[in-house]
């Protein structure tokens, strides 16, 4: 079972990638990699168990706050784009 | 034959495609982002050679008799570090070049600093 | 892929895969550095660079043959070299054979950590990861001698001021969501910090979690309000502190009469002195990495919140 | 009860995993931003929790559980906070864009 | 003390550097940089008397024995050069202060003297490390220290240069990784003293000859060796004059020295040479290099440039030398070495003085120089005549063993071809010297004055070591020769 959700989710991450190659805006891709960043937390989590070594979720926790940091991130620096194009449009 | 060096085989691909970026590319961050592939797929590298099968990471527990070799997993970590080090000097290199020349393509440095 | 800003997620994603790479491989001490480095903190920098770089790559290309050339012959010769080496996994590689045995069989007497990793890192290595504290370093002097900016007009201020308070009413719940997060974020870089004898985790990781939580603050609430919490010249104190730990803990040593970085001269038990050894250099390494990545970000990030105009005059 | 716990844990593993799928799906498929967004937004919580409940259930040892508590809050609070603030940048460009595509156009009619 | 003084050597300016930083004041951080670069010197003085009495040195970090720890080795080669690079930094260092006043905004003075130490104290433990890892530790240290110190230069093109260097260096480093790794994968060690024991068992596979292949060109690129030498010039000539002098003294010498410690030391002789057409491909790219870049720089408008590229020709002096791979060969290079550091360190510090008088070191600006600074012009005109290999200057003793061992092979016409690169050097050289005396002085220069004292002691401290080094050859040819003798003992 848990072999299965492992492959289940390496599905869900190769989509996910393709995703963010198409495109086609900014935002779709920030979901993607949100998206993917989620999966991979849950993919760490069931590798553990799978590999028998399941003390090492610590790294999951890392995955999920990094996730989080960068999608802030990406938002936070497309903001700035954002408001240097229309400050320049307003020139 | 060769079958058990395909991962090693898969890392150079990836290794030779951040290569070509870093040579290939003119762009001063795409660049950067080349070197930084460059670098993580060398450290792939190391750590699949530290690979054993049946082996299990190297963190002591009881009934675990076979571990993973942890030499290449502390060069790794050491070289990472010294990754995000030129990363990040490399960042700030290339925001100087844009203040500095008002772009970050090489062709147009190159062409500018001929002008001089 | 001319769009900067998809490049550098796409790189995010390739650290989260090497990083899920690294845990299959049993690297679990690399699969957390590589994810809060690969995927963290670099996408974060490249991020703050793109956004003052611009965003577009010209479509202008040269001469890629003699790139691919290199390439191919690089390629080549690796792949030429890998065809005498060891079978992937096998155990009988010299690599398992040679030096490694004896840091699994003996580091648990020796040293008395359970982490083997991070009893090669900090003890038998110890010179390795103290070049590697000061390389951290060395990149923070560096960022700071090309970034820092001098000292900004009060209108300056008055801009950004204006232009961070338009920016954060819109993420109200974010703002809010983070508040309550941030403790958290600081909790686990500790409970990182002093686990790391343990499991997977250890003074550089810790570092750069505790930095993350300061760069989640920076970027929401702004880098006026981060510059009230943090001093900047405080930080850089710091960061010259966790060098000096590292080293002092070294020089200890050869004060008591025993080589560089042999903890054992720092108690009476030798098994003892190692933990103590590795419990002060590992906070070294954390209080170094944490304030040089909070340096790069701040340099960084105060650069790009500099008004284009003022720029040129620092320079 | 150790076979009803099993099975459990195997049912939630299961429909986490088909909720993952679907979502997966759903950002491949849907026509525009705001779809794919909901696809995601809706199953995305659901899915990582049911996975984690099903390892918790899979799980007897304390401390692992306790981290997977953790990781299973975590992205409770993370994931909606991510999409929402998403949701609202991606309006907001669209608003701004409109405001500008309106903007340059009376430019336009006015100077024409 | 005396057992930890391999340690000492690398760890003082180390932890000067943070130090430094807190320190705050550059006054206050330029004397104590001074101090802490002038111990390393002392140190390595200590330290090659010490190896020339009495062998090898090593010295186990953490007290863990070689192959599972790290060790400091310290030989007859490393002594040497550990010597040469702290004298140069301590004397460069003495005018660092009055230079950088003119060159680096004044917020950045203490930052500067931090990077300057942490890249001596990455030189310094390149050289004394015996661990091939440790070795790609502190080389990213000091290339790291290398790109910040380079950007500092006032022209954008400093910049530029930086970044480009940042790449190539990268690049190299990069490439050294993965032939450390693919020798620790087919040995299992990474002690160099270790691998050289380990790797002849293995030196008929694919796999070692890899790792050899990219170990020298990683190496190379860091070297600017001919074909791989772009970086260089510009690097050198946009830099603070402060930063060329100490680079153009010391780091090619660190990569130099690491080519011959991996190709001697640690694959061994044998392999280098016999299996490999090494030889061959390094005698051509070392003249083709001594050619092209003699050429260029006689063509070169900047002085700074001119020199840069001669650096890249006395790179190739020193490649034809190590290429012979006799004893007597290793010699000439060793020589070549220590004395081109001595040249290069006189003219570029004495181009720091001309930059501190007239802020420009472009070759037009040097009209009438040699009677408005006849101190420096003086220093610069005796650092040429080195160049060239003039007698009773260094320059003529490199180049005289150099011919001699290439004699000594039977290889006469590279003999003939090193003697016509030095004409190339009278080329440029003379360049120079018409402009500044042969050439009236530009109108509105006439308040240009003699270079400051914190510059002309320091110059004319190396050109005096120029000539003595050039007259009194003993003691640097004992020392040379023992190093090289050295290294052929260990690998038969």
């Amino acid at each position: 079972m848990l072999i299965a959700a492992t492959l289940a989710i390496l599905v869900v991450m190769i989509m996910a990638i393709m995703r963010v190659f198409i495109g086609p805006t900014l935002y779709d891709r920030v979901l993607a990699v949100n998206m993917f960043g989620t999966k991979t937390v849950l993919l760490i989590s069931l590798l553990g168990f799978v590999m028998g070594r399941p003390e090492f979720l610590d790294i999951a926790i890392v995955y999920s706050l990094i996730n989080f940091i960068s999608v802030i991130g990406v938002l936070r620096y497309s903001d700035h784009f954002i408001f240097k194009q229309s400050g320049q449009s307003k020139k | 034959m060769f079958i058990g060096l395909y991962n090693y085989w898969v890392v150079i691909v990836l290794m030779m495609v951040g290569f070509y970026i870093v040579i290939a590319h003119g762009n001063l961050i795409k660049k950067i982002v080349g070197l930084s592939i460059f670098q993580t797929s060398v450290f792939i590298f190391y750590i699949s050679m530290a690979k054993v099968d049946g082996g299990s990471a190297p963190i002591l527990a009881d009934e675990i008799n076979q571990y993973s070799n942890p030499l290449p997993q502390v060069l790794i970590l050491t070289a990472i570090v010294v990754g995000i080090a030129t990363t990040a000097l490399a960042l700030a290199l290339a925001v100087r070049i844009k203040e500095a020349y008002g772009s970050i393509e090489e062709d147009e440095i190159q062409k500018q600093d001929n002008l001089d | 892929m001319k769009d900067l800003l998809a490049v550098a997620m796409l790189l995010s994603i390739y650290g989260l895969l090497s990083a899920s790479f690294f845990v299959a491989m049993d690297a679990v001490d690399v699969a957390f550095t590589e994810a809060s480095v690969g995927a963290g903190i670099s996408t974060l920098l490249m991020l703050v660079a793109i956004s003052m770089t611009g965003r577009a790559e010209h479509p202008s290309r040269h001469k890629p043959l003699l790139a691919l050339a290199v390439v191919i012959v690089t390629g080549s010769l690796l792949i030429y070299g890998t065809l005498d080496m060891p079978y992937f996994g096998s155990a009988e590689a010299p690599i398992h054979q040679h030096i490694a045995p004896r840091y699994i069989n003996d580091s648990m007497q020796e040293i008395g950590v359970p982490n083997i990793v991070t009893s090669v890192l900090a003890s038998y290595r110890a010179f390795d990861t103290f070049g590697e504290v000061v390389v951290i370093f060395t990149a923070g002097m560096g960022v700071l001698a090309l970034l820092s900016v001098v000292r900004r007009s009060p209108v300056d201020i008055a801009k950004i001021v204006l232009f961070n308070d338009a920016m954060h009413e819109r993420h109200l719940i974010l703002r809010i969501v983070t508040k309550i997060m941030i403790p958290f974020i600081l909790l686990f870089a500790f409970y990182v910090q002093f686990h790391g004898d343990f499991g997977p985790g250890g003074g550089f990781q810790a570092g750069v979690i505790f930095a993350s939580a300061i760069f989640v603050y920076t970027m929401l609430f702004g880098m006026n309000t981060a510059r009230r919490v943090i001093n900047q010249s405080f930080i850089q104190v710091l960061a010259a502190i966790g060098v000096l730990l590292y080293g002092c803990v070294g020089v200890v040593s050869l004060f008591n009469g025993k080589k560089f970085f042999d903890y054992s001269a720092l108690a009476i038990d030798p098994v003892a002195g190692q933990h103590l050894g590795i419990l002060f250099i590992e906070l070294g390494v954390g209080l170094t990495v944490a304030s040089v990545m909070v340096i790069i970000f701040f340099n960084f990030a105060g650069r790009n919140e500099t008004p284009r105009n003022s720029d040129k005059q620092d320079l | 009860m150790d076979a009803f716990i099993h099975i459990s844990s195997s049912l939630f593993l299961l429909i986490g995993s088909f909720l993952c799928l679907s979502g997966g799906i759903g950002i491949l498929r849907f026509p525009d931003f705001y779809t794919r967004m909901h696809a995601v937004g809706v199953t995305e919580t659901l899915a990582t929790a049911m996975i984690l409940i099903g390892l918790i259930l899979y799980n007897p040892d304390f401390l692992v559980d306790v981290k997977l508590v953790i990781i299973l809050l975590m992205t409770l609070f993370i994931s909606p906070t991510a999409g929402h603030a998403l949701a609202n940048a991606a309006m907001l460009n669209d608003k701004m864009q409109k405001d500008d595509n309106k903007q340059n156009s009376e430019v336009k009619s006015s100077t024409s | 003390m005396i057992v930890h003084l391999p340690i000492l050597q690398v760890i003082i300016p180390l932890m000067a550097a943070p130090l430094c930083l807190l320190l705050t004041r550059p006054r206050l951080a330029w004397l104590f940089s001074l101090i802490a670069s002038g111990l390393a010197f002392l140190i390595s003085g200590m330290l090659l008397q010490q190896v020339m009495t009495s062998g090898t040195i090593i010295y186990e970090m953490g007290g863990w024995e070689a192959p599972w720890g790290i060790e400091y080795r310290i030989d007859q080669l490393n002594a040497l050069l550990l010597l040469i690079i702290s004298a140069l930094s301590t004397i460069v260092l003495f005018a660092a202060e009055t230079s950088i006043h003119k060159e680096i905004p004044a917020d950045k003075h203490t930052l500067f003297y931090v990077l300057y130490l942490l890249s001596l104290a990455a030189m310094l433990g390149i050289v004394a490390t015996g661990d091939a890892f440790n070795v790609f530790v502190f080389l990213e240290i000091s290339s790291l220290s290398a790109y910040a110190l380079i950007a500092l230069g006032q022209d954008r093109r400093a910049l530029w240069a930086s970044y480009q260097y940042l790449i190539m260096g990268t690049i190299g480093a990069t490439f050294i990784l993965i032939g450390i790794g693919l020798m620790y994968q087919m040995t299992g060690t990474l002690n160099m003293y270790d691998l050289s024991i380990r790797l002849p068992e293995v030196a008929q596979t694919r796999t070692v000859f890899t790792a050899f292949a990219f170990v020298i060109v990683g190496i190379c690129l860091k070297l600017a060796m001919f074909p791989l030498h772009l970086w260089l010039p510009n690097a050198y000539a946009y830099a603070p004059s402060i930063v060329t002098a100490f680079f153009a003294a010391t780091a090619t010498k660190v990569a130099i020295y690491l080519l011959i410690r991996f190709t001697f030391s640690v694959f061994g002789l044998s392999f280098s040479f016999t299996h490999l057409p090494l030889q061959l491909l390094f005698v051509t790219l070392g003249l083709v290099g001594v050619f092209v870049a003699s050429t260029a720089a006689i063509y070169q408008t900047n002085v700074k440039h001119l020199f840069a590229y001669s650096s890249i020709a006395q790179i190739g002096y020193m490649i034809v030398g190590f290429s012979i791979s006799t004893a007597a060969g290793l010699t000439a290079t060793l020589l070549h070495l220590f004395n081109h550091a001595l040249m290069k360190g006189a003219l570029f510090l004495a181009l720091g003085a001309v930059m501190y008088r007239i802020g420009s070191t472009q070759l037009s600006n040097f009209q009438g120089l040699g009677r408005q600074m006849p101190v420096t012009m003086a220093a610069i005109v005796i650092g040429g005549l080195s160049l060239i290999g003039v007698p009773l200057t260094v320059g003529f003793v490199s180049k005289w063993y150099l011919v001699l061992a290439v004699i000594e092979n039977g290889w006469w016409p590279v003999a003939v071809l090193i003697l016509a690169g030095s004409l190339l050097a009278i080329v440029y050289v003379w360049r120079i010297v018409e402009v500044a005396y042969f050439k009236p002085a530009l109108a509105g220069t006439e308040t240009i004055q003699e270079a400051p004292l914190s510059f002309l002691i320091p110059v004319w401290t190396l050109v005096i070591a120029n000539i003595y080094f050039g007259i009194d050859t003993r003691l640097s040819v004992q020392v040379a020769q023992a190093a090289s003798q050295s290294l052929f003992g260990v690998s038969p």
